[in-house]
């Protein structure tokens, strides 16, 4: 799908869907789907956001790239080539051309590995730099890289760094198999503020220096800002609009992409507050627009059907039937 | 009450029962040498009752058949499974009906009195966490939880019974039970049981006590813990109201869970104590090699742990909002 | 107490039966079987810890005791932990049927009064030193199994097992280079544990006659003081010697064990 | 006379050796009516004043100084008059209010067990004014016999906040009330709460570690770092004009939706270690303006050009 990007899409996912099975009592299962019928491209050598709340199958989305979860339905491509009917071999292959960077640099550094360790499992498990001597430079060049001195920190275990050193192993750890596609889920939100810029800056450099293509996965719009070039916000498992970062920011085609500008907070005082007391509804009529529970805008038409992600000006896509054009 | 968590552990307690019920048919057909040469009581006329066991069991006939007739006598009321030798030619199930009061009682109020003072010694360490008190309480849990309890057992029994005569040195009850008074027949019981009752608790009150210590200081360290002292509420309040009665329910099914080896003491805490339990039945069934009533023995101590630990179940489901 | 000194002392204890067990020989004043004084003779300077019904020093057969006991209980934990280590991690880490089967074998087996279990299985292979070792590893691994089992089921939710199968590594690499390695002091914890659960398992069997009687250990040494009236003729060091080495054993072990790992933790034993 | 008034609180924490020196010589108050936010990374301190306030500090915490409600010193009340204090006058929304009620317990019933402490309500009486406080806090009314799992995350915040309103206390103190929720869900908790402080006049402590939560709602703002005050003062000025350098840097590090972003700049470095902290300024190390008296000498809190209170050498001269 188009989506207003440009040149080739480097991955690719068509019509997927996935689902967790959810227990509901003895025996009785209930599907719940927490990526419905979505399709979206990255394209080579951009940074694409995908912003949403928790719930959103944001970070689903991620895992189903990396090959962590399997969807229940549709299509990964990589560069045009299926991902799900990997063999074996393919896969291993893959798992080299895309790596990721956790949440959470407390929990995704295994606490009984070595710096040295960590970055050295993805070279000794793809066999690159086959001799001890050469696996030993490469560390050190790949622990230099993300701005950590190798001599401090190489034998030191994860809880002796700060949480941004460790993400920084983890970048390290994630680009040891030069990859060409590196996903970021939440890297910096459980970063002190002062940290943040500093990883998403040391990301910028090395997508340039490195020509990868990234997709950031956030709740944060600003940090979606800082970070990338177009932003694609998920709402409950669907895409509610894809669009350059700036004129999606200016100018928000979806209402839950305005309600969600409108939750930033800003200096000097509350804009009108979003509908007060209303907790979403996680169960939205069956048939129509997910978000229609809660948009203000909604009319009947959109608690029938659920709108199709279609391009509302150019390059400018939004799943809603009444965009807020003006 | 949660029905489905309710049917889902009443099919698992279920499911242990088929397994069990497997079990006690296939461990005497597995083992070397044949089932009737096991099951037939060597005092009796071997071939005769060989011939009677081998039609009644059908063991002769293939294994399918051999579990249905086994099936059928289990099935059947009351339960048929075999006769003892001990007691010829008395059923297994009557003979160990006959001891098995006494050791409920025992196993009974030996749970009950290890659970409570488990629980308050360890709401007494874990609310002292770091003090002389809790070094020192719990350095003496842990040494009696290590004990062999029948060997404590025989100890008391010298002690309380030999040396100082305060308590009677075996037997469940008087022999004229039958003719004191009411109050009195409850106090001889109680008597007998004394101390077999204290070493099964002695023994085992320290795994409640160490765990419940350790719930107890993870509890005290949760959010609506500080809220609750924030709110106002008594250090004591805080304890009893909000902290302890959450590291309680893991104690449930803890104390469900060691039946077994509630159980499995008594038997050898009997035998120290001459009470006429299944445990002091279990002796004798093993110097007689008596295995009709081993096996109904394991099957029916089986039993009513699963069924008591289907009741912590049903308990826990009823004390704990979250249980889905 | 911190849990260095819990550590030390117990690795104290422990070492100083092992030191007994194999020097016994070299300690014991008398043979554990021969008689050497009279009869029920009260702890005196020729016998520190009295003599038994036979006149055999009581000492000298604790020192020989030691063996069998030790043996026993070193060899159970072992064979136990091995068992229930294994069966813990693949069930943890394999979940759904894998899990589903191996995890109602193993409640089956923790749910069921162990020793009528044992007493069976040993009364139909006949009294001997190996089948109390096959009897008490069948009946102990399920314990060490949960407790693996509910660790593994928590580590394999933890993102760094995620980051390295997206790293490229294989379910055996995960099983054994990531998570084993987080095992590792809870298995260690586990193993010395069950330690104390067999020497005392071993002496209940012993107890109950379904040991070898004539080998001696702690716990035939209290099966003949119980069958042979020990307690009506008042001959306590008969008795309480053989049951304080197995308590002071215990408590060796246990002492290690938390100092290694809590294993009191209630996390662990989660459904 | 100010509600609150800290004069020169220090708190530490015994260690296995020595002291750690959580919060260091701390003056700053809260006036009726408004809204102080408490600003700073992780380990600055700010959650360990919110405790002592209500004195409920580990016990291995020694508290010097003055903590002054109304008057009256907090630090040197008896049991008694200390638990008759807390929630009744000061009331608190702890850090993670996801888990600020007790699992086993229904909600009301939680809000009831404070409403009965201190006042002689009956239980019928209690149990209305919990139905009360939620509609005020906008939760359906027929959940307050919920168990706090069958509440959503936005909804337990509500309901945290609904129990410390409970005894209509002066302040409420706010510890991270919007860390674990969604954008849209922060944003209703955050206009809720200037509701609140509009209708009831109730004053909050507002502590977080993200700076840009206090732009909407804090009447003043206070950044703390590595244990000190480092800059107090009304909330235009501190987001308009920050004089000190590490409130500069930190509204630096935070991009926006919407104006410039060019200007936006990591801090170098990383927080000290408490146990061993810098000679002189604790920001001298990761500040761009350090000069030499930044490493001897620890600045004072001073007022600052712009309105504020700074310890900077740069400020005040």
């Amino acid at each position: 799908m188009e989506q207003g990007g440009g040149g080739r899409p480097l991955v690719e996912v068509r019509n997927l869907s996935v689902g967790f099975s959810a227990s509901m009592g003895f025996f009785k299962k209930r599907t719940v789907s927490a990526i419905d019928d979505l399709s979206l491209a990255a394209w080579e050598g951009e940074s694409l956001g995908v912003v949403g709340e928790s719930g959103s199958g944001k970070t689903t989305l991620a895992r189903v790239l990396v090959k962590l979860l399997r969807p229940h339905s549709g299509e990964v491509l990589f560069k045009g080539e299926d991902v799900l009917t990997q063999t074996r071999k393919e896969e291993r292959v893959y798992r080299r051309k895309v790596q990721m960077v956790f949440q959470d640099p407390y929990e995704s550094l295994n606490p009984r590995s070595t710096v040295w360790d960590a970055v050295e499992e993805p070279l000794l498990i793809h066999h690159v730099a086959g001799d001890r001597h050469s696996r030993g430079e490469m560390v050190e060049r790949l622990v230099a890289m993300v701005g950590l001195d190798p001599g401090a920190v190489k034998h030191k275990y994860p809880h002796q760094l700060s949480g941004g050193e460790r993400q920084r192993v983890s970048i390290a750890r994630a680009l040891a198999v030069s990859p060409d596609l590196l996903i970021a889920d939440e890297p910096v939100s459980m970063l002190d503020v002062s940290m943040r810029i500093g990883i998403l800056d040391l990301m910028l450099e090395l997508k340039r220096k490195l020509g990868l293509t990234l997709i950031f996965i956030t709740h944060d719009l600003g940090v979606a800002r800082y970070f990338c070039d177009r932003i694609a916000v998920m709402y409950q498992g669907k895409l509610m609009e894809v669009a350059r970062t700036e004129e999606l920011l200016e100018r928000p085609l979806h209402p839950y992409t305005k309600l969600l500008l409108d939750s930033v907070p800003v200096p000097g005082g509350a804009g009108p507050a979003p509908p007060e007391a209303v907790d979403a509804d996680p169960r939205p009529a069956p048939a129509g627009c997910k978000f229609s529970p809660r948009c203000p805008y909604a009319r009947d038409r959109c608690r029938g059907s659920a709108p199709d992600l279609t391009e509302v000006s150019r390059s400018r896509y939004a799943a809603c039937y009444y965009p807020l054009t003006s | 009450m949660n029905r489905g968590y309710v049917l889902r552990r009443g099919f698992y307690a279920f499911i242990t029962f088929l397994i069990v019920l497997v079990l006690n048919f296939a461990i005497p057909r597995v083992m070397p040498g044949s089932p009737v040469q096991y099951f037939a009581n060597p005092r009796i006329l071997p071939s005769l009752e060989a011939k009677l066991l081998t039609e009644r069991f059908g063991l002769d006939k293939p294994i399918w058949t051999q579990f249905l007739l086994y099936l059928v006598g289990v099935f059947h009321w009351p339960p048929d499974l075999g006769v003892s030798y001990t007691f010829y030619p008395a059923p297994v199930w009557t003979v160990i009906m006959t001891y098995l009061p006494w050791t409920l009682l025992l196993v009974g109020t030996a749970t009950v009195a290890t659970a409570v003072i488990g629980i308050v010694i360890g709401i007494l360490i874990g609310s002292k966490q770091g003090s002389k008190t809790d070094t020192v309480v719990t350095s003496a849990s842990l040494f009696l939880w290590t004990m062999p309890f029948f060997w404590l057992g025989t100890i008391l029994l010298w002690l309380f019974s030999i040396y100082f005569h305060v308590f009677p040195a075996g037997g469940a009850a008087s022999p004229f039970l039958s003719k004191m008074p009411l109050l009195d027949q409850i106090g001889n019981i109680a008597e007998h049981a004394f101390l077999p009752g204290l070493t099964l608790t002695l023994a085992a009150f320290a795994g409640y006590s160490l765990m419940m210590r350790n719930t107890l200081v993870e509890e005290l360290t949760q959010d609506y813990v500080t809220v609750a002292v924030a709110k106002g509420l008594s250090h004591r309040a805080v304890l009893f109201k909000h902290a302890a009665r959450n590291a309680m329910l893991p104690m449930i099914t803890l104390i469900g869970l060691n039946l077994g080896y509630v159980v499995s003491g008594a038997l050898l805490v009997e035998v120290v104590f001459s009470y006429p339990g299944v445990g002091y039945l279990t002796y004798q069934a093993v110097l007689a090699h008596d295995y009709p009533l081993l096996q109904g023995l394991f099957f029916v101590l089986s039993m009513a742990v699963i069924i008591a630990n289907f009741f912590a179940d049903i308990i826990y489901s009823l004390v704990d909002p979250r249980v889905k | 107490m911190t849990e260095n000194k819990r550590v030390t002392s117990g690795v104290l204890i422990i070492g100083i039966f092992v030191f007994m067990a194999v020097f016994a020989p070299w300690l014991t004043p008398y043979k554990p079987q021969v008689v050497s004084g009279s009869p029920y003779s009260p702890p005196s300077f020729q016998h520190w810890m009295g003599t038994d019904d036979l006149g055999y020093d009581v000492m000298s057969q604790v020192i020989y005791g030691a063996r069998i006991s030790l043996t026993v209980g070193f060899t159970v934990a072992l064979a136990a932990t091995s068992i229930g280590s294994l069966i813990g991690l693949l069930s943890g880490f394999y979940r759904g049927v894998v899990d589903e089967a191996l995890m109602r074998f193993t409640d089956v087996i923790l749910v069921l009064p162990s020793l009528p279990l044992a007493i069976i299985l040993a009364a139909y292979l006949g009294p001997s030193v190996i089948t109390i070792i096959e009897v008490l590893t069948l009946t102990s691994w399920p314990l060490v199994a949960r407790v693996i089992r509910s660790q593994t089921l928590s580590l394999r939710e933890r993102p760094f097992v995620d980051a390295a199968r997206v790293a490229g590594a294989s379910d055996a690499r995960i099983m054994f280079k990531v998570i084993i390695p987080n095992l590792l002091s809870l298995i260690a914890a586990n193993a010395v544990l069950a330690i104390t659960g067999a020497v005392v398992g071993e002496a209940g069997l012993d107890f109950i006659g379904m040991g070898n009687p004539s080998v001696v250990s702690w716990g035939t040494m209290l099966y003949w003081s119980q069958n042979l009236g020990a307690v009506l003729r008042g001959a306590w060091w008969w008795i309480l010697a053989p049951g304080l080495c197995i308590a002071f054993v215990g408590l060796g072990a246990v002492l290690i064990s938390i100092g290694v790992e809590n294993i009191f933790n209630p996390r662990l034993r989660g459904r | 006379m100010p509600l609150l008034e800290l004069k020169n609180l220090s708190v530490a924490y015994r260690l296995q050796k020595g002291y750690l020196m959580a919060v260091d010589q701390v003056s700053m108050e809260v006036n009726e009516g408004e809204v102080l936010g408490i600003a700073g990374e992780s380990g600055c301190g700010k959650s360990t004043v919110a405790l002592s306030v209500l004195r409920i500090l580990p016990k291995s915490a020694r508290v010097t100084g003055a903590v002054a409600f109304g008057g009256e010193d907090v630090l040197t009340m008896g049991d008694e008059r200390v638990r008759a204090y807390r929630w009744k006058h000061v009331a608190l929304v702890p850090q993670g209010s996801m888990n600020a009620f007790d699992p086993v317990i229904s909600v009301g019933a939680q809000i009831v067990e404070a409403i009965r402490l201190h006042e002689s309500a009956g239980k019928e009486e209690a149990w209305r004014r919990a139905r009360e406080l939620f509609g005020l806090v906008g939760i359906p009314k027929e959940r307050v016999t919920n168990y706090p799992h069958e509440l959503s995350g936005g909804m337990k915040q509500r309901a945290a906040i609904a129990m410390a309103l409970s005894l209509s206390p002066k302040l409420v103190i706010l510890d991270e009330p919007t860390t674990a929720l969604d954008v849209v869900v922060q944003k209703q908790i955050l206009s809720l709460l200037a509701r609140l402080q509009r209708e009831l006049g109730v004053s909050f402590m507002f502590i977080t570690h993200d700076l840009s939560v206090l732009a909407e709602v804090a009447t003043r703002v206070a950044v703390m770092y590595a244990g000190k005050l480092v800059e107090v003062g009304p909330a235009d000025v501190m987001f308009r004009s920050p004089s000190h350098p590490y409130t500069q840097a930190l509204m630096r590090a935070i991009p926006n939706v919407h104006g410039d972003i060019s200007q936006v700049k990591s801090i170098l470095g990383t927080p000290p270690d408490l146990t061993s902290l810098p000679k002189g300024c604790r920001f001298s190390p990761r500040c761009p303006h350090s000069f030499g008296r930044c490493t001897v000498e620890e600045p004072r809190l001073l007022p600052s050009t712009t309105g504020s209170m700074a310890a900077c050498h740069l400020v005040g001269g």
